[in-house]
């Protein structure tokens, strides 16, 4: 060990603070600043519910705004060295960039979202903003880590401010219960997480994402490699508890309808999507650690590690859309139908592992392309699921402003009094079934693809092909249910008289014209997936 | 020169399906402004599509110049496929998965079009006057028994929605685009059925409708990705664009006849892909399952007869004459992608469809559902036609068919609408005298559904031609293969069956005496605005296939004809063939008809025997008919009651947590089977009804999971990780 | 001896952990809790891991066990009756945690640690093993956590999470903040829209 | 288990792992429940450390315990927090209780 020069040690430091760190980390930054503002203003400001709204809404545009000039540096091809930074705990390439501006914008929807519809003190909103953007920042720093410990960080900072969201209605029963269930469970899951990386890295050596890969092959290598991977193999399956209850797969969905219903419909949107984002950038890069160059008895385990993945996206959707059937209450339903659609996601990456297999690099297909179509798929499917999902809870929250329940039976009529909103949520419905020409439906569609694909490797994703496809039949009953009610039902007394204000409408056709315009034009978003999914395979 | 042409028929023809839209748009936006008794979205419908008719004929004539005018059209030197093919917009670019909007021109494309927005134009004006009783503040609901608003701007929105779609779906030039706008079409049905949203029955056929459709069109997709995952694109064509790569039809038509043909493709493109035998069948079917969904064929029919909730220019212009023939529409395209195999059951499903729907047929009271199961009934005969190899045959059919049958179903608007909305038959009768007018055109097109026609002249109703071309090619099917001869046979009965039902439809509510006072005090003959279009319409009825195979009409569909179907034209008959059996077809076909139109006069004008006799008398074949299938009684027995009791046992039978829309798919069931119609829709919804069941079941078990108790979701987790690491270690990884 | 005392601090922290399952009453859970997570504090020390060790002690038995103690005691005032559990439940979650004991005697629990290791160590990356080192640990602990490596120099250094946990730490403060204000103020009651 | 220190460890981490799993299905009482999830975190702090120091984690070990450490404490305060929030709603601790949403 050479003597250590402290003034050196700073002089590095600060230099890589200045020149590096900084620049690709400025939105991360202005949020923390953000935070530590709102906090400030409360002391020494007069407090109200509007200026700590500005002042976060400004905070989140200004990092996207950081995240739009670094996107330029990506896409103009000279990129400033794409890679580790920040001491290589996190990663900075032309796939982080766009899942962080992705997860910035959900998070001004989200924060929009909840200044419009929810009603609260200015005490009781600084803590709102200041818990969203605490969990905004865990979820940018999940979405780009590249290390098994900082991810846990990130994933703890994104669950722990959320556990107080769902409980933010203090005096309302449900929601201290859900807040408690929400808790508990996802301490549990967090704990498993915890231990599987704990066995991970000691069985690899390292908490590098990035190295997994190789440190996994070079175990399998070995004398004791056929053991060594099993115990490779469970502790990949005990972090998959983790990512699993983050993306609330079965079987660790249990917490979600509980906490959704508990919760406003606000948070539910939140918390329903910004973990997926975070999470599937991390699982998409994880996945592609483990697969692709391996050798040995480690290559052995990809495509079954790719089935398990279907094994697992199949029970999801069939679990999640049944179980949707008989709910009353909205965001109980919408809890049902985030399970499924995660599904739908994880195919894509249950698809994406299985063509990387050895089988799939000797099955003569272009294993690179049909990689980045995948992602494409995914990255896609996020994009338009982050407007719809909040959409949907959006306008839930606008019925139990306007309508006092968030039943279904409650909400009747809900669109003839308020037909803006009831457009809309033909948008978020109908493209959560999947039906063209709306965004909803070509990342259904471009996922089933990915899966048509794999099946050409592994006969059984045809069989996954079929559930999802069967599924989307299934959903239509339970989504068409909330329209029939919304639409058909008879108005309770006196709702005629109730006006929507015009920022609610201009809210909802915010959220819902995306969706729109990504069903009528994908192009456009495509290319830019298709540029992320380059980026992330070479 | 070919560029030019190109152009200017895609022009042309994107004037007619834009104007449409431009008008939905239009009168979505400003329909409420305009206020409730506003006619003006009626104009603009009105107007956009007489704007498309009338590009759509200049397009036409632009081909027909094109290719040296009408005697050159008449008689062709030799079979030259003119087609035009290029891209309008490209949409979005997944990986190598390109998607565009595009076209694909030949003259059934154009005959379409000017099918299309004719007939349109003509139910437009139709609905003008029929729908006139919307153009008020409020309106008094009958049936569902409320008073609403009411919604004359959005009856004519809906229906341009509709045009464009179908417009989008017909000029479609790539697998992709049709789908969507299939899709498009789709959502317009469902619209347009659940038109009177009030109406529970209304919602339930929409509901139905829309979900058996989904069904098909999963078929659809599958076969669309096969199709595409091996041959790398979605365009139908590209033959007739220099350099560009090959279409989906050149490939597969290089794989069936070899590669000699398509050698200046590989030495352009390198070689060309191939698909698998089996998968081209499994894609065939696929897109056929669509096919089935959307017109209606047997075993997914039950929805079509439902959707005449709607309005019935809705029923006329949606459900008889369009949107229903896309499915045979899509066949026909996707002829050349079609192997033998596919074919045939193409072919049964048709023969099935044809027989089962007109039976039904006989018994129905309802005016409008006895044009309905004609409607599945001579789709059936379409699609046999495309079956058993006779591609000119089954789109002479759709044509003629699109007019005939638009021309009923106005006439039976105009019936119901001149009786105050009494749709039942046994309530009409004697109309004649004070509804001239409908009665004649509706005789017009009784005779041109029946066939009707002197053999060996000009002088026939449209529907003889096309009937006859159907058989012929039938019966030279059969005489080839001698195994199908059922394929001809079932035509040919079914053939005199038409002509039994819609002749007694005919006497029964236009001659004999009137059996219901109240609704013959009422009857009024319809205005002008109304019968017009009727009378047009029958002039098309019966004029529209004048000369019969060398006519016009047949000659333009055969100019598109494709040159084979994708592997080898074995077992399926030439033009030689059909040629010679055409005589004895034509004979036998108008025997039939002419047998069941006397059947029908004698039951039902002269009263020589009674119906309620015949019933009578018919009863235990009826019920022997019915309780030999026992089909709703086995079903009961293996489907539904297991799983009833399955369901009860889990979570206890909760009634009232039914969803509403299974429970209207299981109420439609429980009504279908009770009442006395045929064994085949029990079966269908039976299925929908059982799958309900199970799926019902099935959720109320995952709701018992869902126990609400932290300390139990921890134990599931537990459980949960056990599940993975054990179905990981000890099912996944040993395989 | 050292080896001795070593097996001696795991045994107590095993039985530690055990007691707390067994325990009924919170305050007795507790107490097994400290002294489980006492000895796993000198199993740390006697890995020389001292400064972890010293963290186990203070923040997590001085800090974490005494908010727990101090959530018992504000909370079991009413809780007289004894909440036990059904034995359906405990034979539920024994059978599970078998299975689970099963499932990792089957992966984790038969690799041969030390053997793996020695495969492992042609590895050039593979940090020496630092109990034989005898270095301390400590300075490159601390330097690791501002961002500069001097053991592993290509090894990821910590200074982001370091830093952005404080983050952290202002939302929880908040959260745990508002979660435990007091309520009924006159805002609150306007914030239900329920 | 052979007498090699680090297989004593994983299995000492194991042992803790477990009961806090089970500490955490069998107690009622929310802050036993608490309790079992500190267990659960402190099983993969031995396993940190462990290979951290007697294999080729590296000084990794120690870092992530350290973290480990820290969070568990956050997430503490706010699990106590909570429980506090649900104790004066439902005037128990008990996790029974809260059943409400179900189904």
């Amino acid at each position: 060990m050479q003597p250590l020069d402290f003034s050196t040690v700073i002089q590095t430091l600060t230099q890589n603070a200045q020149n590096v760190w900084m620049p690709h980390f400025f939105p991360e930054v202005v949020v923390c600043v953000t935070i530590v503002l709102i906090l400030l203003a409360s002391i020494c400001l007069k407090r109200t519910a509007r200026t700590t709204f500005a002042l976060a809404l400004i905070g989140l545009l200004v990092a996207l705004c950081g995240i739009g000039s670094q996107l330029n540096v990506v896409g103009s091809g000279v990129s400033a060295n794409p890679g580790e930074y920040f001491g290589g705990v996190l990663i900075w390439d032309g796939f982080t960039v766009p899942v962080r501006g992705m997860l910035l914008l959900f998070a001004i929807l989200a924060l929009s979202l909840s200044g419009s519809t929810m009603k609260f003190g200015a005490r009781d909103a600084t803590d709102f903003y200041t818990l969203l953007l605490g969990s905004t920042l865990g979820l940018l720093v999940l979405a780009q880590s590249n290390n098994l410990l900082m991810a846990f960080v990130g994933f703890e900072m994104a669950s722990i401010p959320g556990y107080a969201l769902v409980g933010f209605q203090r005096h309302r029963l449900r929601s201290s219960e859900a807040s408690l269930k929400y808790l508990l469970y996802g301490a549990a899951a967090s704990g498993v997480m915890l231990y599987g990386i704990s066995l991970l890295s000691g069985l690899t050596g390292t908490l590098s994402v990035s190295q997994l890969g190789s440190h996994v092959a070079a175990i399998g290598s070995q004398a004791t490699g056929a053991t060594a991977s099993h115990a490779v193999i469970f502790s990949l399956l005990l972090i998959f508890v983790g990512f699993a209850f983050k993306l609330s797969l079965v079987p660790f969905h249990f917490w979600a309808p509980d906490a959704f219903e508990g919760a406003s419909a606000e948070v539910a949107g939140f918390l329903s999507v910004g973990g997926k984002v975070a999470t599937f950038s991390l699982l998409v890069r994880m996945s592609l650690a483990l697969s692709g160059s391996m050798t040995g008895e480690a290559a052995k385990l990809v495509l079954p590690l790719g089935i398990g993945l279907g094994v697992v996206a199949m029970a999801s959707v069939t679990f999640g859309n049944l179980a949707a059937y008989f709910q009353k209450n909205v965001k109980r339903l919408l809890a049902y139908s985030t399970i499924a659609h995660s599904g739908y996601m994880l195919m894509a990456v249950a698809a994406l592992l299985v063509l990387r297999s050895p089988e799939g690099a000797s099955s003569g297909i272009d294993v690179k392309q049909v990689t980045q179509q995948c992602i494409e798929g995914l990255v896609f499917y996020l994009f338009v699921y982050v407007f719809m999902n909040i959409g949907a809870f959006g306008l839930t929250a606008l019925m139990r402003n306007h309508f006092g329940s968030e039943d279904l039976e409650g909400v009747k009529g809900f669109g003839r009094v308020f037909p803006i909103h009831g457009a809309c949520l033909v948008v978020c419905v109908f493209s959560l079934v999947g039906l063209p020409p709306l965004g909803g439906f070509w990342g259904k569609f471009v996922v089933f693809y990915s899966l048509f694909m794999a099946s050409k490797i592994s006969t059984f994703m045809m069989v996954v092909l079929l559930v999802g496809g069967l599924n989307t039949v299934f959903s239509l009953f339970y989504y068409i249910g909330i329209l029939k009610a919304v639409f058909l039902g008879e108005p309770r007394e006196g709702s005629s008289s109730l006006v929507a204000a015009s920022s609610e409408n201009g809210l909802a056709m915010l959220i819902a014209l995306p969706i729109l315009l990504l069903g009528m034009f994908p192009g456009a978003a495509t290319d830019f997936a298709s540029e992320m999914a380059r980026s992330l395979v070479r | 020169m070919s560029n030019t042409i190109a152009q200017d028929l895609a022009t042309y023809l994107a004037i007619a399906w834009l104007t449409p839209l431009l008008s939905f748009v239009i009168a979505i936006f400003n329909g409420f402004k305009w206020g409730r008794t506003s006619r003006n979205a009626a104009f603009a419908a009105t107007a956009a599509i007489a704007t498309g008719f009338v590009s759509s004929a200049i397009a036409m004539n632009r081909w027909i110049c094109e290719i040296g005018g009408w005697d050159k059209l008449l008689h062709p030197d030799h079979h030259e496929h003119h087609a035009y093919a290029g891209v309008f917009y490209d949409l979005a670019t997944f990986g190598s998965l390109k998607l565009s909007i595009s076209y694909y021109i030949d003259s059934l494309t154009l005959t379409m079009f000017c099918m299309v927005t004719f007939i349109a134009t003509c139910i437009h004006i139709f609905a003008m006057g029929y729908m006139s009783e919307e153009l008020a503040e409020t309106y008094d609901d009958h049936q569902a028994h409320v008073t609403r608003p009411g919604r004359f701007y959005r009856f004519f929105a809906f229906l341009s929605l509709f045009c464009f779609s179908m417009l989008g779906l017909v000029i479609a030039g790539n697998i992709f685009q049709v789908f969507v706008f299939w899709e498009l079409v789709g959502v317009c049905s469902y619209l347009l059925i659940g038109f009177y949203t009030e109406r529970r029955s209304a919602n339930v056929a929409a509901n139905k409708a829309f979900i058996v459709n989904r069904v098909g069109d999963f078929g659809f997709i599958i076969g669309l990705m096969i199709l595409w995952t091996y041959t790398g694109t979605f365009t139908f064509s590209n033959a007739h664009m220099e350099g560009a790569a090959p279409g989906l039809f050149e490939i597969i038509a290089a794989q069936a006849t070899g590669a000699s043909e398509a050698a200046h493709h590989v030495a352009a493109h390198g070689a060309l892909p191939t698909v698998p035998q089996t998968l081209l069948i499994i894609a065939g079917l696929g897109i056929f399952a669509g096919c089935v969904g959307k017109s209606a064929q047997f075993p997914l029919h039950t929805w079509l007869p439902d959707a005449m909730e709607g309005p019935t220019p809705v029923s006329a212009l949606v459900h008889s004459a369009t949107m229903v023939a896309a499915g045979v529409y899509l066949s026909a395209r996707f002829y050349p992608v079609f192997t033998t195999e596919v074919l045939t059951v193409i072919a049964y499903v048709g023969c099935i469809t044809l027989f089962v729907a007109a039976t039904i047929a006989i018994v129905a009271t309802d005016i409008k559902k006895v044009l309905a199961y004609s409607t599945i009934s001579q789709l059936g005969y379409m699609m046999l036609a495309i079956g058993v190899g006779g591609w000119g045959a089954g789109l002479f059919h759709l044509i003629t068919h699109a007019f005939f049958k638009s021309l009923l179903f106005l006439g039976s608007g105009a019936v119901i609408y001149g009786c105050h909305h009494e749709q039942e038959m046994p309530k009409m009768g004697g109309l004649l005298k004070k509804m001239p007018v409908t009665g004649f055109a509706m005789a017009v097109g009784c005779c041109a559904i029946a066939g009707f026609g002197i053999p060996h002249t000009n002088l026939a109703f449209s529907g003889f031609f096309s009937k006859d071309a159907i058989l012929a090619t039938a019966l030279a099917y059969s005489k080839i293969n001698p195994s199908h001869s059922l394929l001809f046979l079932a035509p040919l009965v079914t053939a005199g069956i038409t002509s039994f039902y819609m002749w007694r439809l005919w006497f029964y509510t236009f001659t004999g005496k009137t059996r219901d006072r109240h609704v013959e005090e009422h009857c009024h003959e319809v205005p002008k605005i109304m019968f017009i279009p009727l009378l047009v319409l029958s002039m098309l009825a019966f004029g529209c296939a004048w000369g019969g195979e060398e006519g016009v009409l047949y000659s333009l569909l055969h100019a598109s004809q494709p040159e084979s179907c994708a592997i080898s034209d074995a077992g399926l008959p030439t033009h030689h063939h059909i040629h010679e059996s055409h005589e004895t077809a034509g004979v036998l076909a108008l025997t039939s008809a002419l047998l069941g139109f006397a059947l029908a006069y004698l039951l039902y004008c002269k009263s020589v025997i009674s119906p309620a006799a015949i019933k009578e008398q018919l009863k235990p074949l009826h019920s022997f008919l019915v309780a030999k299938w026992r089909f709703d009684e086995l079903y009961d027995a293996v489907f539904v009651w297991p799983s009833k009791r399955v369901g009860g046992f889990i979570a206890g039978i909760d009634r009232n947590v039914f969803d509403n829309a299974i429970d209207g798919l299981a109420a439609s069931a429980v009504k279908v089977a009770k009442s006395n119609r045929r064994f085949d829709e029990v079966v269908v919804d039976g299925a929908v009804r059982a799958s309900g069941e199970i799926v019902s079941a099935l959720a109320r078990t995952f709701r018992v999971i869902q126990t609400g108790r932290a300390r139990q979701y921890v134990l599931f987790v537990a459980v949960g990780l056990v599940l993975v690491v054990a179905g990981f270690f000890g099912v996944i990884l040993p395989h | 001896m050292n080896d001795f005392l070593f097996v001696a601090l795991a045994v107590i922290a095993a039985l530690g952990a055990i007691s707390v399952v067994l325990c009924r009453k919170v305050v007795h859970m507790a107490a097994s809790l400290i002294v489980a997570l006492s000895s796993v504090a000198g199993i740390f020390f006697s890995l020389n891991a001292n400064f972890v060790g010293a963290t186990q002690l203070m923040v997590y038995v001085g800090g974490t066990v005494i908010l727990l103690i101090f959530g018992v005691m504000l909370t079991s005032m009413s809780a007289k009756a004894e909440l036990k559990t059904t034995p359906i439940e405990a034979i539920a979650a024994l059978a599970s945690s078998v299975l689970l004991l099963l499932v990792f005697t089957f992966t984790v629990g038969s690799v041969s640690w030390s053997e793996h290791f020695k495969l492992l160590a042609g590895d050039a990356a593979v940090p020496k093993n630092l109990v034989e080192q005898g270095s301390s640990s400590f300075s490159s602990v601390a330097l690791a956590l501002v961002g500069v490596r001097t053991d592993q120099p290509n090894a990821h250094s910590y200074l982001l999470p370091f830093e952005i946990i404080s983050i952290h730490l202002l939302v929880v403060l908040v959260a745990a903040g508002y979660l435990a204000r007091p309520r009924g103020t006159q805002q609150e009651a306007d914030s239900t829209a329920e | 288990m052979t007498g090699d220190p680090l297989s004593i460890l994983v299995w000492l981490s194991a042992i803790f792992f477990l009961c806090g799993f089970l500490c955490m299905i069998v107690k009622r009482n929310v802050i036993g429940m608490l309790i079992g999830v500190e267990l659960i975190l402190n099983a993969a702090n031995i396993n940190f450390v462990a290979f951290g120091q007697l294999s080729r984690l590296g000084i990794d070990g120690q870092i992530a315990t350290l973290f480990v450490i820290v969070l568990a404490a956050a997430e503490a305060a706010v699990a106590l927090a909570i429980t506090l929030v649900f104790y004066n709603s439902h005037s128990t601790i008990d996790a029974d209780r809260g059943e409400s949403l179900r189904g």
